[in-house]
């Protein structure tokens, strides 16, 4: 156990996160992509936190934010995805293409 | 045994975490996600940070059974049975996640770490309160903020009817015209 | 400083929750008796709790169609698991099986692993109206949450410490339930709705044909409502050490007071349970989070002015 | 061996009964509630709960078949009665703790796994409402399974069909379900069913019959207090009151059966009357949108009172025989437990001259 292992899980679930919040069309799968990778950064944050600087509390105060970001991700996500889906019956991202440029 | 448990948390974090977008089943997706969530949980227990971990369970517990919900509302095929590929531009993103995964994986093993400085302090609850009451206050603030604008705004854009529409244009109607109203107010 | 027990304690520990659990369905026998007019023999209520469990140890299994077994099947094991794991860090006496330094906040975490227990459930049996069960107490939890956690952290900032032996030490001159009545109540019904029992029962209602149960049989069942029952007992008995002094009292060994205080709330919630019907969430969350919330908020805050005003914060 | 019948022995003593009853059985039904009350056994909630199955009267065609569905769900051990008269009552009972405990009876005759696959046919006509009244359960069984951009013509695995979609009162268009309530549900009218259209737990569409009302002309009818007090009870044990439940289906007994004398029957009639009316919690939890009068607890109110004029001599008024298409009117955007009341409290009798003909194609 050390920190080379802890930031390869890390970077392990940050990519698969990614690659799901990539690929996935349900809004509400990609959301999960986006929390995936979320976990990572928050695996990341204890393991520097735990290997390099224990006498802080920068990374605790890391994975503080990360969580209520996570929260916010997912009621904002589910917000707009309630709003779509009342006015246009949509649930996927290739149909609510209006930012497309 | 430690390195044991940290094999076994960590095999199953990534792999519950791959498995989400490999099963037919919306709910099983869910709980796959949240069995990740633990493990990652388990694994910050394991670096001493006792309230932040069990703060994780906590949450991601009430996060997947809430998502759980609003994926049978509004998937398709919620249960699985109908198998159906819901990806898209699988090729690309194959691409750019195995690179993101190379260049952090890489970077975290040939990145010469410092050595260890200090030592953790005896109560990290203590220490992380401290913290945020005092050095990162602003950080705590602004997170309050983020939090209560948010519900503010979700409340605003789920929400169906609002109070004038229940109320009408002036809030002076003396009681709503909902069908079931709840325990107080009008 | 770790005052934990010996590792043999939790062998023990759900033989004694299992033990107080069989107390509390046979006092809920003999009290429903009562107040149908048709009274239970005590040796009828107090064989009741073994009889009903060889009934459904006889039983067949069965299984939904086209249902989520792998999922039904976690959800009814998760249930019991999370009741004994949130049982640990309570002090049978002043010491618990494992003294965390979060213990509040993972006796609240074990709980809501409830909610997805019975969510899996409701969904695993195919059934509308096992879905329906789940489904209700996702909303009867989500409703609860904020006053349980408000409830919780009261206690908590009495004490300035989220262990719960701390928070027993704290109250060995004053119980909390005199100075936080308020959050008393509030954990009191909270935690009767976290254990969807009595008249938070609404999930697995008479309405709905057992809601998130109605298509359990035999073992599954069997566990699957001793996991409630173990869920409840845990929860009353962490109502001991937050808010009634946990062991401390005259006379008696701290292990007796801890039982006594247990049973004492126990039977409160079984009285509760047959004088008033069961609240149906759909008229009760309005109330939940306009009233129930602001008020746990307020009780926090008095709380904390009294402990600033006593010397501050260590 | 010998263990495994010490074992069934002990467990049979105090079964879980499910009822079941077709119209114009309410009497016979009643003797038998009785009855199961008096031993302390306990009323089953669903078939996966049951132990002893009593099928009350003579079932006509359509109420057979579900019975016999039903039956193919209860888990074995357990026992399945028919009890024609009240005479036989007492005897049927102690009879089906004999099979209870009978291990080799029981082994012969375990269901498969509980599982009702051997009539596929029928599990996939979930839109079809002539077949669903055979195979419907109370528990409803019906696929919870979306399909937003599909129509309700698409079949899954398993002969489940999915979904549809359709308009619902917050403004979003979510899965209906096609769910027949009824005739087996705790606390429901006996040879009722409702076929609902259900989203979430919101009814959207509800259209009711009574199963075998060809079979009207042998129906013999509860007296006006007995049937009163038995709407009573169901409306308070929906509620979650499970005492004063209990005590109102007491009184029905005592009515039906004697056993008190009315004036000890009026004196616990004028006590239930008391605590219902005095609950506030009931009603806030029974109080419906309109003018904030409790419509249900007014009219459960009216039904002890009716009661209470019966028992004490006059005739009582006569029930208002609840229209079923009012009935219908009154679910549509009911939640569940809401609709459940409504129902209760409606009660509605079986009247061939209110129902309309078989045209039940018009609801899915």
């Amino acid at each position: 156990m050390n920190l080379q292992a802890f930031l390869v899980v890390a970077a392990a679930l940050v990519s698969v996160g990614l690659f799901g919040a990539l690929t996935q069309q349900s809004i509400v799968m990609l959301m999960m992509g986006l929390e995936l990778l979320l976990n990572g950064v928050i695996l990341g944050a204890a393991a520097f936190w735990y290997f390099l600087a224990p006498a802080g509390t920068g990374g605790q105060v890391l994975i503080v934010i990360v969580v209520t970001a996570m929260a916010i991700e997912m009621a904002a996500g589910f917000a707009v995805t309630t709003a779509i889906y009342r006015a246009k019956r949509i649930d996927m991202t290739d149909d609510a293409a209006e930012l497309r440029g | 045994m430690t390195t044991a448990l940290f094999v076994v948390l960590a095999v199953t974090a990534v792999v519950a975490g791959a498995l989400v977008f490999r099963v037919d089943s919306m709910a099983r997706a869910t709980f796959l996600l949240l069995l990740s969530f633990l493990a990652v949980a388990g694994l910050v227990l394991m670096t001493g940070l006792q309230y932040l971990g069990v703060v994780i369970v906590l949450m991601m517990v009430i996060e997947m059974v809430v998502m759980a919900v609003f994926m049978i509302m509004y998937m398709m095929n919620p249960a699985g049975l109908m198998p159906m590929s819901m990806f898209h531009n699988t090729r690309g993103a194959a691409v750019i996640a195995a690179t993101t995964f190379v260049a952090l994986a890489g970077g975290a093993l040939l990145v010469d770490w410092p050595v260890r400085g200090g030592a953790p302090a005896p109560d990290l609850t203590m220490a992380l309160g401290q913290s945020l009451m005092s050095g990162q206050m602003l950080t705590m603030m602004t997170l309050g903020v983020t939090l209560f604008a948010t519900i503010v705004g979700t409340v605003v854009l789920a929400a169906g009817r609002g109070r004038y529409d229940r109320l009408g244009d002036e809030l002076d109607a003396p009681e709503s015209d909902d069908r079931d109203r709840g325990g107080v107010g009008r | 400083m770790s005052v934990a027990l010996p590792l043999g304690w939790s062998v023990l520990l759900p033989v004694l929750l299992l033990a107080v659990a069989w107390a509390a369905v046979a006092a809920d026998a003999v009290v429903a008796g009562r107040a149908a007019g048709r009274p239970v023999p005590w040796t009828v209520a107090a064989a009741l709790p073994g009889r009903e469990a060889l009934r459904l140890l006889v039983g067949q299994r069965r299984r939904a169609v086209a249902g989520d077994e792998l999922l039904r099947g976690v959800g009814g094991a998760v249930l019991p698991i999370a009741a004994l794991l949130a049982a640990v860090v309570v002090p049978l006496g002043l010491r618990p099986v494992a003294d965390l330094g979060a213990g509040i906040v993972w006796f609240n975490a074990m709980e809501v692993f409830a909610w997805a227990a019975v969510w899996l459930v409701g969904w695993g049996a195919n059934s509308t109206l096992s879905l329906i069960g789940g489904y209700r107490f996702v909303a009867q939890g989500l409703a609860w949450e904020l006053p349980h956690m408000f409830a919780l952290i009261t206690a908590a900032v009495g004490a300035q410490s989220l262990r719960v032996t701390d928070v027993v030490a704290a109250q060995q001159d004053l119980w909390f339930v005199v100075i936080m009545p308020v959050a008393f109540v509030a954990f009191l019904l909270s935690v009767a709705a976290m254990a969807f029992w009595g008249p938070f029962g609404a999930p697995l209602d008479r309405d709905i044909a057992g809601g998130a149960a109605a298509e359990l049989g035999g073992v599954d069942r069997l566990v699957f409502m001793t996991g409630r029952w173990l869920l409840l007992v845990a929860a009353a008995a962490m109502a001991v050490p937050l808010f009634l002094g946990g062991g401390h009292g005259p006379w008696l060994p701290a292990w007796a007071w801890v039982l006594v205080k247990t049973l004492a709330v126990l039977a409160a919630l079984v009285a509760l349970r047959h004088r008033i019907p069961t609240i149906r969430m759909e008229r009760w969350t309005e109330f939940s989070l306009v009233v129930l919330t602001p008020a746990t908020i307020a009780q926090a805050l008095v709380v904390t002015l009294v402990g600033l005003g006593e010397g501050g914060l260590s | 061996m010998d263990l495994r019948n010490a074992l069934l022995r002990v467990a049979a003593r105090r079964p879980h009964v499910l009822i079941i009853g077709g119209i114009g059985t309410d009497r016979l039904r009643a003797r038998v509630e009785q009855e199961v009350g008096r031993r302390h056994w306990t009323n089953a909630m669903a078939p996966a709960d049951t132990d002893v199955l009593v099928v009350v009267g003579q079932p006509g065609r359509e109420l057979r078949a579900v019975v016999d569905d039903v039956w193919a769900t209860v888990p074995a051990p357990r026992a399945r009665l028919d009890v024609r008269n009240e005479d036989e009552v007492t005897t049927a009972l102690d009879d089906a703790v004999t099979v209870l405990q009978d291990l080799s009876a029981q082994r012969a005759g375990a269901p498969r796994d509980g599982l009702r696959s051997e009539r596929p046919s029928v599990l996939s006509g979930a839109h079809d409402e002539h077949d669903d009244s055979s195979h419907e359960q109370g528990s409803g069984h019906e696929d919870h399974d979306g399909g937003h951009h599909h129509g309700g013509g698409m079949e899954l695995p398993g002969g489940l069909a999915m979904a549809d979609l359709g308009d619902d009162r917050d403004g979003l268009a979510l899965d209906q379900l096609h769910v027949p309530l009824g005739p087996v549900l705790p606390e429901w009218p006996s040879g009722l069913v409702v076929d609902v259209v259900l989203q979430g737990d919101v009814i959207q569409e509800a259209r009711s019959r009574f199963v075998d009302l060809d079979d009207l002309d042998a129906t013999e009818r509860l007296p006006a207090a007995a049937r009163a007090l038995e709407s009573a009870a169901r409306v308070l044990a929906l509620a979650g009151w499970d005492g004063p439940a209990a005590r109102a289906r007491g009184l029905r007994d005592a009515v039906l059966f004697g056993g008190g004398s009315s004036a000890g029957v009026l004196e616990e009639l004028d006590d239930l009357r008391r605590r219902v009316r005095r609950s506030r919690l009931l009603r806030w939890m029974l109080r419906s949108a309109e003018g904030g009068r409790s419509e249900v607890l007014g009219a459960l109110d009216d039904k002890l009172l009716s009661a209470r004029a019966a028992v004490a001599g006059g005739r009582g008024e006569a029930p208002v025989a609840v229209d079923l298409a009012a009935l219908d009117a009154r679910l549509v955007g009911a939640e569940f437990a809401a609709a459940r009341l409504i129902v209760a409290v409606a009660d509605p009798l079986p009247q061939p001259a209110l129902t309309r003909p078989t045209d039940l194609g018009g609801a899915s």
